[in-house]
């Protein structure tokens, strides 16, 4: 284990970077390109994780602990975010029978 | 070999992503999900950070994930009753998502980056370093925690009553 | 404060507090207290005018009274200050004398009208403001009493406030005199830019050397002279003066007749020195007041209403008042609104008494045979009536025959013309005359039954003017038949150089006197054979047959002609103004900067189509602009 | 310390009046309202016109931007204090005997704090702040007390003016930035040298709000309307001391600070000006609605006025200031001659008026009086005024002068045909028989006449006060006359 691990700094910090560069548009292409709520709910959990893999990653590269704190709070509201969250989606889908986004226009006046 | 493992990882989480979002039926999105949430926790041990890779699979597959695979189920969706957007639509999001990821390739690339140490040498990632961190510096933060959690519960339980009288 | 002082404030302030105590609780006051105390305080004026005048002599100089700095800014100063000298004196003298004489006369003849004592406090108003208006030692304080008595003819025109038509006649007054007005004031204000003082003595002072026929100066003294002519019934400026008749005959005497009007000659010869200065102005003067002198006399020719053609009469001596300063002869023209101020008063006190006992029947086609019905009216209206037509030796005749030998040495064109006017002049009084006293009565037998003379209190103002009309004009007998017998010259001497005829013998000026005074009783004759007998009645205007008479008799359509070309146009501009272009351009434009608003916002509306996945994609694009312009700047 | 008081102290007792009811209201109210009289009065008193700026009181508000609590009081400030404080308690007196809740009063006291703060602040944002809150309290008595269609007038009463004080916030936030001592401190904004075109700029964006307030051609069509439906008392503030916020402000806050700017839009100004004076006067010549017609002369004196101001001369921003004085008092005057026809005969119509002079005779010579006053007839205050304003426009330009002039008769048009529709005739019309006035009505009109014929005969009382200011101003110009002069 010790040594694999010691082989990690072959790879270098940038690619932890574009990996989740990556990972945070396709959260981004996720949320456009669906209707139905829960995907693009599920998608702003996928940019969340993104970004919480980068502040991993320049916490582990800078060794300096702030970095996987931040992440541990920021899970820390993404379960009480996902709770929150879908029981208003539950909510919407009692009333509209439906979890289209398209379908929640009444604000628009 | 561990950039093997890297690579491997990466293309799965990536792969999964991309399944994520362009899969018809959101049951299977779910599970891709999931399968993403387990190559980053791989990420996280490859980077030391044993603590939160088990924190990760903890909350992320294990609650976050069944909540979203319960509502799905619960609210009965498949694959027929997946709204459609119009073509023009996906391919102005695809563009749109692509030119963000171009633009901010860019602009990391000019990025200046710091020396750094091996994530190896560095142990903050351990249960013990980080329960430190956490319960000297980050006291308060740490227990303010649960308020919100307390709300989001409260919160949660409100909206799915039925009616409220 | 000297004794002059006291004086000259007395005459000011009894009339004032006249007026003050009336207008403010006259309602609660017993009439005869209310008459008897407006007399009074003009009468007191008229002492302290009195006892000024005794104190001055030709060489008397004069004296200022400076109240208080009315108002200063900047350059500008202007104090409330009174000046008294020889021409203020006999001004004085005659408001107040005949101001007092129409108080009295004033006080039988409104006896039975419900506004007897609002109208007494007018006229007392009147009479304080047109004491400022002859006493003012400068231009501001001139025009203040020059807008006051403005002010005061507008009420009592409109005295009889009930009838519309009045209003209008006073409405009218007040307007006209206000267009004369603005030239006074343009007036008024180049002498300021250029002089910076509005004080008259100041002002003779800067103008010592100036050239005659300086530019400048003639355009503001042209300015001067349109406001003489609102004030003073010029043409074109004159149609109120005839309208101005619907106010209390009284009112007529006094305000239209033999002062207010009269205060543009005054405004000419209180500033003598600055239209001596300019030929050209006071050629104009001369022409505008021979025209207005014509044109006046070939109305009043043909006018049925008594006091219409007194009023014309006034508007015609008016114009040849004006004859006079076009000469240059400042003090002739001074003496023609001496003598003018007694005979007209008495001739409109006269045709008050008349209309008086006929109940208010004004129409000269309802009256004749009142001779003997009204002999002591009868007997000063005739005085009034030579001393008019200028036959000697009563006042007319001296007064007028000096301005035709001005104007006969100054062209003998004009000469002709001018005493054309007044051989009209002497027709239609005559006309009016036998009109009204001879012949058999012709109005309707009810009310001939209640004629009889009127009381003392209003037959005694006229006894005393006429009186007056036979002297008067001794004050300036022609040096043709004494020399130094012109006490008025000699008076006015050392304030207003004083003018003789230029290039004519003695031998001409009484050929000149001979002739038109032969002519004058040529046209009496004349009067006598068409209307002496009373068989001749004039028609009402419609029914005349012959054009020229009818055109005379509607006053040459003039009133209907400025309607047509001022006031209509004037009325449908505010039209056009208020309903098209400021509601419809101006506010247009207004309301369409906020319907712009609108419509965009309506269009811009249209972006928030309500769908998430849109405003996601526009945030999307926002940050990668945002992102993207960082890279790039 | 007085000057504060004077200004807080309305706001404190609109704030009681408010939560008063509505039985105690008027009264609390006018208490408020003569109290600030009473400490006006003390100022008038203690004040020496020659000392410049006087009562002053600083205190440090919002020090990280240079804000501060400055107040102060110099003779244009002044003759503003006692115009506010004489004809508020008349305003809130001519409405005691309508059935109006404590609101109205309350923002009526409210509104004359704001107009007094606009008149005694000595700090740019202060000023600022206290121009708008005078806007909030007219907004409410319109909308709420108004009559007929004033929601749609209101609305654009309210857009118009906010939309010109908005250009007025840039110009001085442009003024801040040009400030190295970052203040809005007046003492700071007059020494401040800026370059011409600063200058205009800064002109432009405050002289727009001035000239909508005032207001000045072609900004004026929120005017008419706005008076006509708005309740008298809220008529009577507009244009009573509403209107002469703008005139006050452009000697205070434009004259001294881009003089240039001023100097160099002068002729534009005057133009507005001088169209606006002939242009409203010929059109209340035909206006039926007597508060229209009120609103038209307005307009038309209130051009006038501008005029004077832009003529550069001591004599021409001596008699604006007189004649923003009297005119105050005219048409508060008249307007509530208006107030009293309407509440008699339930009709701002002309046409459906007359005779009434046989009935209301001491109406009618009130009516009088301040319509001579209005029309300018010498020994009253419009005279004065008037002849002061047009014979600096004559010192200026001649020909402006009489155009300008042209005013004396149509205001005498305009105004007789006003007076002789509602009071003269009758025997032909239908004659109304109202009563005259009550105690009430000749306790407000009679201080109204008596400083219309006071300030008349004697106008150095209030030309007194602004004299010394006024040469200050004159003198500043001076550079720029002499310098045109030898062009």
């Amino acid at each position: 284990m010790q040594e694999l691990l010691q082989n990690v700094r072959l790879v270098p910090m940038e690619h932890y970077v574009w990996l989740s560069s990556l990972l945070f548009c396709i959260g981004v292409m996720g949320v456009l390109l669906r209707r139905n709520t829960i995907v693009m709910f599920m998608s702003i959990e996928l940019m969340l994780n993104a970004v919480n893999l980068l502040l991993v990653a320049f916490s582990a590269y800078a060794n300096k602990p702030e970095g996987e704190v931040f992440v541990f709070f920021v899970m820390v509201v993404a379960a009480a975010e996902v709770a929150v969250g879908l029981g208003l989606l539950v909510m919407i889908y009692r009333n509209q029978n439906t979890t289209d986004s398209q379908a929640l226009q009444t604000l628009k006046w | 070999m561990t950039e093997y493992i890297f690579y491997f990882l990466s293309f799965v989480s990536v792969l999964t992503a991309l399944l994520v979002i362009s899969a018809r039926n959101p049951v299977h999105s779910v599970l891709y999900l999931i399968l993403c949430f387990f190559s980053i926790a791989g990420h996280y041990i490859l980077l030391n950070a044993q603590f939160l890779a088990i924190v990760h699979i903890i909350v992320y597959s294990g609650a976050i994930m069944v909540l979203f695979l319960f509502v799905v189920m619960l609210l009965n969706m498949n694959a027929e009753s997946e709204p459609k957007k119009p073509m023009f639509a996906k391919l102005s999001a695809v563009i749109a998502g692509g030119s963000l990821f171009l633009v901010i390739v860019t602009a990391l690339k000019k990025a200046e980056m710091v020396p750094v140490i091996s994530p190896a040498e560095s142990e903050i990632g351990l249960v013990k370093n980080l329960g430190k961190v956490l319960f000297n510096d980050f006291l308060l933060p740490f227990e303010i925690t649960s308020v919100l959690f307390l709300s989001a519960m409260v919160g949660a339980v409100l909206l799915g009553k039925k009616e409220l009288d | 404060m000297s004794s002059s002082e006291i004086l000259l404030l007395t005459c000011l302030l009894a009339p004032l507090s006249g007026a003050g105590i009336l207008l403010i609780a006259g309602r609660s006051l017993p009439k005869s207290f209310a008459s008897a105390l407006a007399t009074t305080s003009v009468f007191l004026s008229f002492i302290a005018a009195f006892l000024l005048f005794r104190q001055t002599g030709a060489e008397t100089a004069a004296f200022k009274l400076n109240l208080f700095s009315w108002f200063t800014a900047g350059k500008l100063s202007v104090d409330m200050a009174f000046r008294y000298d020889q021409l203020t004196a006999l001004f004085l003298l005659v408001i107040t004398g005949i101001g007092s004489l129409i108080h009295l006369y004033s006080a039988g003849y409104m006896h039975e009208d419900e506004g007897h004592n609002r109208f007494f406090g007018y006229l007392n108003f009147f009479v304080f403001f047109m004491i400022i208006l002859v006493t003012g030692a400068n231009f501001a304080v001139m025009f203040a009493g020059w807008e006051g008595v403005g002010l005061c003819s507008y009420l009592l025109i409109g005295f009889w406030y009930k009838n519309s038509d009045y209003n209008l006649a006073a409405r009218k007054a007040f307007v006209m005199n206000r267009i004369g007005d603005l030239g006074l004031l343009a007036g008024l204000f180049m002498l300021l830019n250029r002089y910076n003082t509005l004080d008259f003595e100041a002002l003779q002072e800067a103008v010592k050397a100036v050239k005659s026929g300086d530019a400048y100066l003639t355009t503001a003294t042209v300015c001067l002279f349109i406001g003489a002519m609102g004030k003073s019934a010029q043409l074109p400026l004159f149609t109120w003066l005839p309208d101005a008749m619907a106010g209390p005959t009284p009112v007529s005497a006094l305000i239209h007749a033999a002062t207010m009007v009269t205060a543009g000659i005054y405004l000419v010869v209180r500033n003598h020195f600055l239209f001596s200065l300019t030929p050209a102005t006071l050629d104009l003067i001369l022409y505008v007041g021979l025209a207005t002198a014509l044109f006046a006399a070939t109305i009043g020719l043909r006018q049925n209403d008594i006091k219409k053609v007194l009023a014309y009469s006034t508007v015609s001596q008016l114009g040849f008042m004006f004859i006079a300063l076009g000469t240059g002869a400042f003090t002739t023209g001074f003496f023609h609104v001496f003598t003018h101020a007694f005979f007209k008063a008495l001739l409109f006190l006269g045709a008050g008494s008349v209309i008086h006992a006929l109940h208010h029947e004004q129409d000269m086609r309802f009256m004749g045979g009142l001779k003997k019905k009204l002999p002591i009216t009868w007997i000063t209206f005739l005085i009034g009536t030579i001393a008019i037509s200028g036959i000697p030796p009563l006042a007319g005749f001296f007064s007028k025959d000096e301005i035709l030998a001005f104007l006969y040495a100054k062209n003998p064109i004009l000469w002709g013309l001018a005493l054309l006017g007044s051989l009209m002049t002497a027709f239609y009084m005559f006309r009016l005359y036998f009109l009204v006293f001879h012949g058999s009565y012709r109005g309707d037998a009810h009310t001939e039954s209640h004629i009889h003379e009127s009381p003392i209190s209003m037959t005694l103002p006229l006894m005393v003017l006429a009186a007056c009309s036979l002297i008067a004009g001794f004050i300036g007998i022609p040096e043709v038949f004494a020399a130094h017998s012109h006490w008025l010259n000699h008076f006015l001497g050392n304030l207003i150089p004083v003018q003789h005829p230029e290039g004519i013998s003695h031998s001409t000026e009484i050929t000149l006197m001979g002739v038109s005074v032969t002519a004058v009783l040529v046209m009496v004759a004349i009067a006598f054979r068409v209307y002496g007998q009373g068989k001749v009645v004039p028609v009402a205007p419609e029914e005349e047959k012959n054009p020229v008479f009818k055109l005379l008799a509607q006053k040459y359509r003039i009133d209907e002609f400025y309607n047509f070309l001022f006031v209509a146009p004037f009325n449908a501009i505010s039209q056009f103004f208020g309903k098209i272009v400021d509601n419809q351009i101006v506010d247009g434009i207004v309301n369409a900067m906020g319907n712009l608003a609108m419509t965009t916002s309506g269009l811009l509306r249209l972006l928030h189509n309500g769908r998430v996945g849109t405003y996601l994609l526009a945030m999307t694009l926002g940050v990668i602009l945002v992102l993207a312009y960082n890279l790039i700047f | 310390m007085l000057t504060a008081l004077l200004v807080f102290l309305p706001l404190l007792v609109s704030v009681v009046v408010f939560l008063s009811p509505r039985k105690l209201a008027p009264g609390i109210a006018l208490a408020g309202s003569l109290a600030a009289l009473a400490i006006a009065a003390l100022m008038i008193n203690a004040f020496d016109p020659a000392l410049g700026r006087q009562f002053s009181f600083e205190q440090a508000w919002l020090p990280d931007f240079g804000i501060s609590l400055k107040m102060g009081v110099d003779g244009f400030s002044l003759l503003m204090v006692i115009l506010t404080t004489v004809l508020t308690p008349l305003i809130l007196a001519s409405t005691f005997n309508q059935a109006r809740s404590s609101g109205f009063f309350g923002l009526i006291l409210f509104m004359e704090s704001a107009l007094l703060g606009v008149f005694v602040a000595q700090d740019a944002f202060l000023y600022y702040l206290f121009w708008e809150m005078a806007l909030i309290p007219v907004y409410f008595l319109v909308l709420i007390w108004g009559n007929d269609n004033n929601k749609v007038v209101t609305y654009k009463f309210f857009v118009y003016t906010l939309a010109g004080s908005l250009f007025m916030l840039a110009g001085i936030l442009l003024l801040y930035f040009n400030n190295p001592a970052r203040t809005f401190d007046i003492d700071q904004l007059y020494t401040l040298q800026l370059s011409g075109n600063q200058q205009s700029l800064i002109f432009i964006l405050m002289f727009v709000a001035f000239a909508i307030k005032l207001p000045l051609f072609p900004f004026h069509t929120w005017q008419a309307s706005t008076y006509t439906v708005a309740p008298t008392a809220a008529t009577m503030l507009l244009s009573g001391i509403m209107l002469k916020m703008a005139v006050y402000s452009i000697v205070r806050w434009i004259f001294p600070i881009v003089p240039l700017g001023a100097w160099v839009w002068g002729d534009v100004v005057l133009g507005m000006s001088i169209i606006g004076v002939l242009y409203g006067g010929w059109i209340a010549v035909r206006q039926d609605n007597i508060k229209t017609m009120l609103a038209y002369s307005s307009f038309s004196h209130v051009g006038l006025i501008v005029a004077g101001l832009f003529c550069f001369t001591e004599e021409g921003i001596q008699g604006a200031m007189f004649q923003s004085f009297a005119h105050g008092i005219n048409v508060v005057g008249l307007f509530f001659i208006a107030e009293i026809l309407f509440q008699r005969l339930q009709t701002h119509d002309l046409k459906l008026m007359g005779g009434l002079r046989v009935s209301a005779p001491v109406l009618a010579s009130f009516f009088l009086i301040l319509m001579f006053g209005s029309i300018g007839l010498p020994m009253t205050n419009g005279f004065i005024g008037e002849f002061m304003l047009l014979r600096a426009l004559a010192g200026y330009k001649l020909w402006l002068g009489v155009l300008a002039g042209a005013t004396v008769i149509i205001g005498a048009v305009y105004m007789l045909r006003a007076f002789q529709k509602s009071m003269l005739g009758g025997s032909e019309k239908e004659t109304f028989t109202l009563s005259d006035l009550t105690l009430r009505e000749k306790i407000i009109l009679f201080p109204l006449a008596a400083v219309v014929i006071v300030t008349g005969i004697y106008p150095q009382l209030i030309l007194q006060i602004t004299g010394p200011a006024s040469a200050k101003l004159g003198e500043l110009f001076n550079v720029y006359l002499n310098y045109s002069s030898l062009n």
